[in-house]
């Protein structure tokens, strides 16, 4: 019955005809088979996939907007090869199996040419199967922990040694920190990330007893012993920094708790992979003033491409208070990344915009280009940011180029002799010892 | 207690010396009192006297806190739970009717009778003859027979207190505890239900709990008057409604 | 004389029920597999594999429904043993990976790897064999739900309160699933599976044959389902439902029904997430999340609750709607009309579809009172076939 | 031995520089050049221009210090000229003190990373050793205490012999003995009277202090540095345990409060009510809405934001809990499981409402002044908002005791609660009392959504991070009993506190989950059951 609300009345006679034999199956089929938009000569079609509902809402509604922006802005420049660009919303309500429910609903009903979506590992492993089964393109906009290189796969977000390591490397020479405390949520992100880091800090010389590993479970509310630890740790003669990767709606409480016990940025720094301008939204930041977080764009930094696009950002969505930060920032590389290899090879066919694709330069808002690698992860620039009492960040750092992204990384003890190169050796996982496809072999 | 070397008892049911306290409130206050086999006792007294909290101990819902409770002389009622007691042989008709509303009056008999009451033994559960043949009996016995395959949450009120004397009946159990049988009943439901218990006395030890003073004195049987959780009085109806105390506490002091 | 279990058990409505599911089982993979793709009547393998995915639920609204519907414990921690079927298959489709995932690795999974383990854990022992991770499908689910019925049946925690603490049970395994520690990937849970049975899982011809399979179990258990409310125990849980406390005074021992059939739901909800996992391609702690049982709950209450057929309809009526809703403009919306059909359906429609349905049937056919037994179908007072 | 703190030199080296300053005549170049340095907006120019500056000598020297803490001090980039914002508003030139008018339009505060606000917190913390005022003489002893330069030595002494404040003087004494302990020219019976001063300090500090204290001290010292250290670390040992009650009673408070309400719909009722999370959501959302207006049009009010979010909290939620009450839940009495899904409903609306309303994102709810910070007792640190959030809940508690006990509504609540059938005849409204006992619980969840917006996200998932917790302290505390939900509510806090440094936050919350199954198999009704034969009915 309810199979009728998904197409046409047109459809209706012809079905009745053949209900009479096996109607529901039948009918089934014919609903799905005529569903998608007969459309699709003249318009271009770019799949959304970003939560509207439930947790995780709160932070991929904007990244939705930004993808509706940027197709605004590419129509008004008269679409790509002479075509609109059509965007396709969906909602997978912070569901993972719903994600690759939608992500099949997205490629197979919807034919879109591209998706732009996920924000959590786990909702970007889900549609993985589905984009390798049926061949399509993800462009995928948050940091994360690494570990993967796919060849339908674009991870514009950055990989932890465009993150996680140049901060710490910060901290090292600029704050001369000496003992560590790694906080994170307990999921896969945090738990990789302090591998690495982990890794790292002993490799430049930092004694085990130095470095605290703490775990908390999602949407901790309650930090006063964790803090209080911290803040014990910290005691201990040693400069004393915490590198925080917890995740977002859990730094509210957290943020709190530290400006309450009197842990001020000079004593004990944060540095924070998870928190960027939307999070700060929600606090009042001033007693968190010059606790650090690294990304690779902040709204603050002024450069002639960031202010337009600031300013047409809150013309397009009526909102003069409206903050852009680091994942907006990827969405809008790997959008002008895809127009610009779709134009090259005058196609949407995803094969050869995936060939296309490495190699393809689009500028960063922070002043730079940045370049799609063969490992399908791009270049960027790490910046340091420290928090000021508007909510914003104030860039007391940055590297002095463009750190390319490593798909693989050369901390961890499985994965130091892999890397991804989709160019010349069509492998995700290329071993470099053995000199072959497949991860570290047998 | 030398409860299970020998026959304590020759009572069916045997309380001795029972209290129960919830959260201060002496429910049950050294309560004594012997039940012969095959003998019918009318229990009487005013709300709040203990007569339920009694049948709640008897039928092992509710543990007292001290005291004996002996069944057929030789089981310790105290330590078995409602499943096992309802196993021995000691049936309970509620206050208010219990019956399975959603059933017909036919399954709630059928999941009355006594036999394997094992989850093995209902789900490969096949019927027989002799089964069905009870179930006859018993409506017949409580009137139902035309009413077999309705809801039993249709039937009347007092149709629906027959109904659960008559799943008593096929339970066949050595004892009937019986809470308030006519309450709501019209007259002439009052008394055939009088008649039905006697019918019932016939080859079972019963005991009623009632207000219903026409109907205790209907049944003509041995009458004991609790009050505030002991027993006040006991003997024929006359006896004990005329005893000063039972007035005093049924009219007020 | 009363016929023989089975026999019993298949009223007209339950053999048209039976017969619908398997022309579909039959018929979808075949149009799939057979016609030519983009023909009309072609349903196309994202359709088979979404509608796998329901069939799955509707397994897992059957298990709740006979706890739930017949003998009146709601729990509200069903997704658990659903999640820990699914866990149990997704171990066996990982080791399947062999040395196709992205380290190589030909023992360890790929998160074990990231995270240096440098051995497999005890547990994962023997999910290389599809035997031992199908028995552990029921098992697990079935040893959990033995365990908790056993505690909480036997100190007759009830209603409410087992309502609660069946979701604190699911609310601490998910806590205890998203730990990394625990050696099942964490919040990522497992994923990227490549063969079943040496078959590619996402070859058409596997899903249409997963899709079969899934049919098959939801008939198997709702013939199961059916012969057990069609039963004088299926009489016995009705009992219970609806005064626990009379039936214990019966005699009957109300801690062991619940616990048979407790046990019994928990290992169909298990073999449920054992079918789900496959076609859908992942399992994480997300399963576990209290809202999920709670939303399987309510697929059963609009279905009907007390009938099975209703319980299996509300489960794909719903999540079409899910499906519906959660793609276009309405989009942001989804979760409004998930709420107000909760409370809609518990105001207006406490019977549920079919409940309503049956009502109205029998209000219709009100002439003669001794209503044919087919027509309740399964319905509550599930009449005896003797007559 | 000092290259652990070689950066805390630095930036006492600066105030060092400005100490001497004040005695010798200044020696640096131009004061309005060392100025300009502050508009080249690169750190390192900045960081010259602090020390150049604070050894001028110049009278401005303090102002233009403090200023730069306090983000005043701007700078135009391009006449390099640099400006001070009064504390009272007035401009003036930080070259010259001349006033000025207004701020030129490319003005920008000069910015500052962390090292160069440990500098500047050195250089004032130098400047006002010798203060008028005995708070900021407190801080700067606290600040020598934790980079004890020994060229601050002489100012120190004769800061502690002028000092008539006793708490400030004990902070001298305690700066001079760290500056002392780290000397390498002291004698070892001065740093014995160090070791031991710093030792009845006794706090984190000291032992940070002790422990920094490296192993070519002479053996004397060494030793009684060693035995300080373990006797500092026994005593707090011992703290930790209190701090962990204290956590404890914070989170027992915090989990009654949010319970609390459902301890009203739910145990005196019997509704189960899963939408009892959004309705806190709905107070935190209420006063969000106070904070904002009070900041757009009365910022003057703001500390008062809370006491005025209380009862306009209490009224939305307990108005929308009386709509609840007549439109959905007084259809389901006596379904209790119905209720369950049908609240689960209304709370998914409700989240989705306010999404939409206020947007996915979280909202900032201010603290106010008497919200913030932390004081210590003891060796513990207790933060206001913990300690007003307990006082509130216990207030809460207290009210909510006696309005039932000693009101007429409260006398009928129990009425109907207790039995609905002969309060209705005895002429007692009982749907009104429905109605009002539900908003009632509704009510003061939006007061804990109040509180909780203090110390927790102010988002749409609010309420879902709560609900079961609550359940959890509500069952295990015993239904129908507010004082099993307080006890039950500390009891579960207090356990979760001392777990959690041994099992870690995750194991720990697992742990209390379990525990309370089991709980509950051995007393299926709670901690203070009802007994008797009117729970069975």
């Amino acid at each position: 019955m309810l199979t009728q609300l998904t197409h046409g009345i047109a459809t209706m006679t012809r079905r009745r005809a053949l209900a009479a034999t096996a109607g529901l199956v039948l009918g089934l089929a014919a609903s799905s088979s005529l569903a998608p938009a007969q459309a699709a000569d003249d318009t271009i079609k770019v799949g959304i996939l970003h939560s509207l509902s439930g947790t995780m809402a709160i932070s991929e509604t904007t990244l939705k907007d930004t993808i509706l922006f940027l197709i605004d802005e590419q129509n008004k420049k008269g679409g790509v090869l002479g075509k609109k660009l059509e965007p396709v919303v969906v909602d997978p309500a912070s569901n993972w199996p719903l994600f690759a429910e939608k992500a099949r609903e997205l490629i197979t009903k919807d034919k879109v040419a591209v998706v732009f979506g996920c924000w959590t590992s786990v909702s970007r492993k889900s549609v993985l199967p589905v984009f390798k089964e049926l061949n399509n393109i993800l462009f995928y906009p948050v940091q994360y922990e690494g570990e993967e290189s796919e060849r339908n796969v674009f991870y514009t977000g950055a990989a932890p040694n465009q993150q996680a390591i140049p901060a710490v490397d910060y901290l090292m020479k600029e704050e001369k920190v000496k003992r560590w405390v790694l906080a994170g949520t307990d999921y896969v992100y945090p738990r990789t990330t302090n591998k690495i880091l982990e890794a790292y800090l002993k490799s430049k010389g930092v004694a085990q007893d130095d470095i605290m590993i703490n775990y908390t479970p999602f949407g901790h509310s309650d930090w006063q012993t964790i803090v209080a630890d911290i803040k014990k740790f910290g005691s201990a003669g040693k400069k004393t920094a915490v590198v925080s990767t917890i995740n977002g709606d859990a730094n509210v409480p957290f943020y709190k708790e530290l400006g309450n016990q009197g842990i001020k940025a000079t004593d004990i720094p944060v540095v924070a992979f998870s928190v960027g301008e939307e999070e700060l939204a929600g606090i009042d930041t001033k007693p968190l003033l010059g606790h650090l977080a690294a990304w690779n764009y902040f709204e603050s930094i002024k450069t002639p491409a960031n202010e337009k696009f600031i300013k047409e950002w809150q013309a397009y969505t009526k909102n003069p208070k409206r903050v852009t930060n680091d994942p907006m920032e990827a969405h809008y590389i790997g959008f002008n990344m895809w127009v610009k290899a779709v134009e090259k090879v005058k196609s949407t066919d995803p094969d050869k915009v995936i060939d296309a694709l490495p190699g393809i330069e689009a500028p960063n808002l922070t002043g730079g280009v940045s370049q799609m690698l063969p490992n399908h992860h791009i270049t960027k620039p790490v910046f340091i940011g420290e928090i000021k009492g508007n909510g914003q960040f104030d860039v007391v750092w940055k590297t002095p180029g463009l750190v390319a992204g490593d798909a693989w990384s050369k901390e961890l003890e499985g994965s130091k002799d892999l890397i991804g190169d989709w160019v010349g050796k069509k492998c995700g996982n290329f071993n470099t010892k053995t000199n072959k496809c497949g991860g570290q072999g047998s | 207690m030398n409860v299970m070397d020998t026959r304590a008892t020759s009572a069916m049911l045997y309380l001795d010396g029972v209290h129960v306290s919830f959260d201060g409130f002496h429910a049950i206050n050294n309560l004594s009192l012997a039940l012969e086999p095959g003998e019918m006792r009318a229990i009487i007294g005013p709300n709040g006297a203990g007569k339920t909290t009694m049948m709640d101990i008897i039928t092992g819902k509710t543990k007292p806190d001290e005291g004996t409770v002996l069944f057929d002389g030789t089981v310790d009622l105290t330590r078995l739970d409602e499943t096992r007691i309802a196993e021995l042989g000691i049936g309970r008709k509620f206050q208010k009717p219990t019956v399975f509303e959603s059933q017909t009056v036919q399954d709630n008999l059928l999941l009355a009778l006594n036999v394997d009451h094992s989850v093995r033994g209902t789900l490969f559960w096949r019927g027989s003859k002799a089964e069905s043949e009870r179930i006859d009996k018993v409506l017949e016995t409580i009137r139902l027979t035309d009413a077999r395959n309705r809801l039993a949450g249709s039937l009347s009120h007092g149709q629906k207190q027959w109904l659960e004397i008559g799943m008593l009946l096929a339970q066949d159990p050595k004892v009937l505890l019986v809470d308030e049988p006519v309450a709501g009943m019209t007259d002439v439901e009052t008394h055939l239900t009088a008649e039905l218990l006697k019918e019932i006395n016939r080859n079972h030890t019963i005991m009623v709990v009632e207000h219903d003073m026409t109907f205790v004195r209907e049944l003509g049987v041995k009458v004991t008057c609790l009050h505030e959780g002991s027993v006040l009085a006991e003997g024929s109806i006359d006896q004990v409604s005329s005893n000063e105390r039972v007035v005093e506490v049924y009219l007020g002091r | 004389m009363t016929p023989h279990i089975l026999t019993r058990s298949l009223d007209r409505a339950a053999t048209a029920f039976v017969l619908i599911v398997a022309a579909i089982g039959v018929l979808i993979p075949l149009s799939n597999l057979l016609l030519p793709q983009g023909s009309m009547f072609q349903v196309p393998t994202y359709l088979v594999a979404l509608w796998g995915k329901y069939v799955c639920y509707a397994i897992l609204a059957l298990s709740i429904d006979l706890i739930w519907g017949y003998c009146g414990i709601l729990s509200l921690g069903h997704g658990a043993f659903f999640a820990l079927g699914g866990y149990a298959m997704g171990m066996y489709l990982m080791r399947q990976i062999g040395s196709r995932g992205v380290y190589g690795n030909p023992i360890l999974p790929d998160f074990m790897v990231f995270l240096n383990w440098s051995k497999l854990p005890w547990y994962w022992y023997g999910f290389d064999k599809f035997w031992f991770a199908a028995l552990m499908v029921l098992l697990v689910p079935g040893l959990l739900a033995f365990c908790f019925g056993w505690l909480a049946f036997r100190s007759r925690v009830t209603g409410v309160y087992l309502s609660i603490i069946t979701q604190a049970m699911t609310y601490a395994l998910l806590l205890a699933f998203f730990r990394n520690d625990f050696g099942f990937g964490g919040n990522n849970g497992l994923t990227d599976f490549k063969d079943i049975l040496g078959f590619n899982v996402q070859a058409e011809g596997t899903r249409a044959a997963l899709f079969l399979l899934s049919c098959l179990a939801l008939i198997i258990a709702f013939l199961i389902s059916r012969a057990i409310v069609a039963s004088k125990l299926g009489k016995v849980l009705i009992a219970v439902r609806d005064a626990e406390s009379r039936t214990r005074f019966l005699g009957y021992r109300v801690e062991s029904y619940k616990l048979f059939v407790f046990t019994l739901s928990a290992c169909m909800a298990g073999v449920a997430g054992a079918l789900y996992v496959p076609q859908v391609g992942i399992i994480n702690p997300s399963e576990f999340a209290p809202a999920n049982s709670i939303e399987a709950v309510i697929w059963v209450a609009v279905g009907g609750r007390g009938t099975l057929v209703g319980a299996a309809l509300g489960a794909v009526v719903v999540n079409y709607a899910k499906t519906f809703f959660t793609s276009g403009p309405l989009a942001p919306y989804w979760l409004f009309m998930l709420g107000a059909l909760f409370i809609l359906v518990t105001l207006l429609l406490p019977k549920g579809i079919v409940g309503t349905f049956n009502s109205w049937w029998e209000k219709a056919r009100h002439s003669s009172p001794d209503a044919d037994s087919a027509a309740r179908e399964d319905g509550i007072g599930a009449p005896n076939a003797a007559e | 031995m000092f290259a652990n703190c070689i950066d805390r030199f630095r930036a006492l080296f600066l105030s060092i520089l400005l100490l001497s300053c004040l005695t010798v005549p200044a020696l640096a170049g131009p004061f309005e050049d060392s100025v300009a340095k502050f508009a080249n907006d690169e750190f390192s120019d900045t960081e010259a221009a602090i020390g150049e500056v604070a050894a001028s000598g110049n009278a401005l020297a303090s102002p233009i210090i403090s200023a730069l803490q306090d983000g005043r001090l701007s700078a135009d980039p391009d006449s390099k000229k640099v400006f001070i914002t009064r504390t009272d508003g007035k401009i003036v030139d930080a070259a010259t003190g001349a006033a000025v008018d207004k701020l030129p339009d490319n003005a920008a505060a000069v910015r500052l990373n962390n090292r160069l606000r440990r500098t500047v917190e050195a250089a004032l913390g130098g400047l006002t050793l010798l203060s008028p005022d005995p708070a900021k003489r407190l801080a700067a002893a606290q600040s020598v205490f934790k980079s004890h330069e020994e060229n601050v030595l002489p100012t120190v002494e004769s800061a502690l012999a002028k000092e008539s404040v006793k708490s400030v003087k004990q902070a001298f004494a305690e700066a001079r003995a760290a500056i002392i302990l780290f000397k390498s020219d002291a004698s070892d019976s001065d740093k014995l009277d160090a070791v031991a001063v710093v030792k009845a300090r006794g706090d984190q500090e000291a032992l940070a202090l002790l422990t920094a204290l490296g192993a070519d001290q002479p053996p004397l010292v060494a030793n009684a540095a060693a035995s300080a250290v373990s006797s500092i670390q026994s005593n707090l040992a011992m703290w930790s345990m209190v701090q962990n009650a204290w956590y404890g009673v914070s989170l027992g408070s915090v989990l009654l409060l949010a319970a609390i309400g459902l301890a009203i719909t739910f145990g005196v009722m019997g509704v189960i009510n899963m939408a009892h999370g959004e309705m806190v959501m709905l107070g935190a959302y209420t006063t969000f809405v106070v904070q904002e207006v009070i900041r757009s049009r009365y910022p003057a009010l703001f500390d008062y934001s809370l006491l005025i979010a209380v009862p306009l909290a209490f009224l939305v939620a307990g108005l929308i809990g009386v709509l609840i009450e007549r439109t959905i839940i007084r259809f389901l009495y006596g379904r209790p499981l119905e209720t369950l899904l049908a609240t689960w409903g209304l709370s998914l609306v409700l989240q989705q409402a306010v999404r939409t309303a206020f947007g996915p994102t979280n909202r900032e709810v201010g603290n106010p002044s008497w919200m913030s910070g932390a004081f210590e007792l003891g060796q513990i640190t207790i933060t206001y908002n913990r300690l007003w959030i307990l006082c509130f809940t216990l207030a809460v508690f207290a009210i909510l005791l006696a309005m039932l006990r000693y009101t007429a509504l409260g006398l009928e609540m129990r009425a109907v609660t207790q039995n609905r059938r002969m309060a209705a005849s005895m002429g007692i409204a009982t749907s009104r009392v429905d109605a009002l006992t539900f908003g009632l619980g509704s009510g003061i969840a939006g007061i804990a959504g109040v509180a909780l917006s203090q110390i927790d996200n102010v988002s749409p998932n609010l309420g879902q991070s709560y609900i079961i917790d609550s359940f959890m302290v509500v069952v295990f505390g015993g239904v129908g009993n507010l004082w099993g939900t307080l006890v039950g509510a500390f009891t579960l806090g207090i356990a979760n506190k001392f777990l959690e440094p041994v099992a870690g936050a995750v194991l720990g919350k697992i742990a209390i989950l379990v525990l309370i199954i089991l709980f509950i198999q051995k007393r299926p009704r709670g901690l203070f059951a009802l007994k008797g034969r009117a729970v069975e009915a």
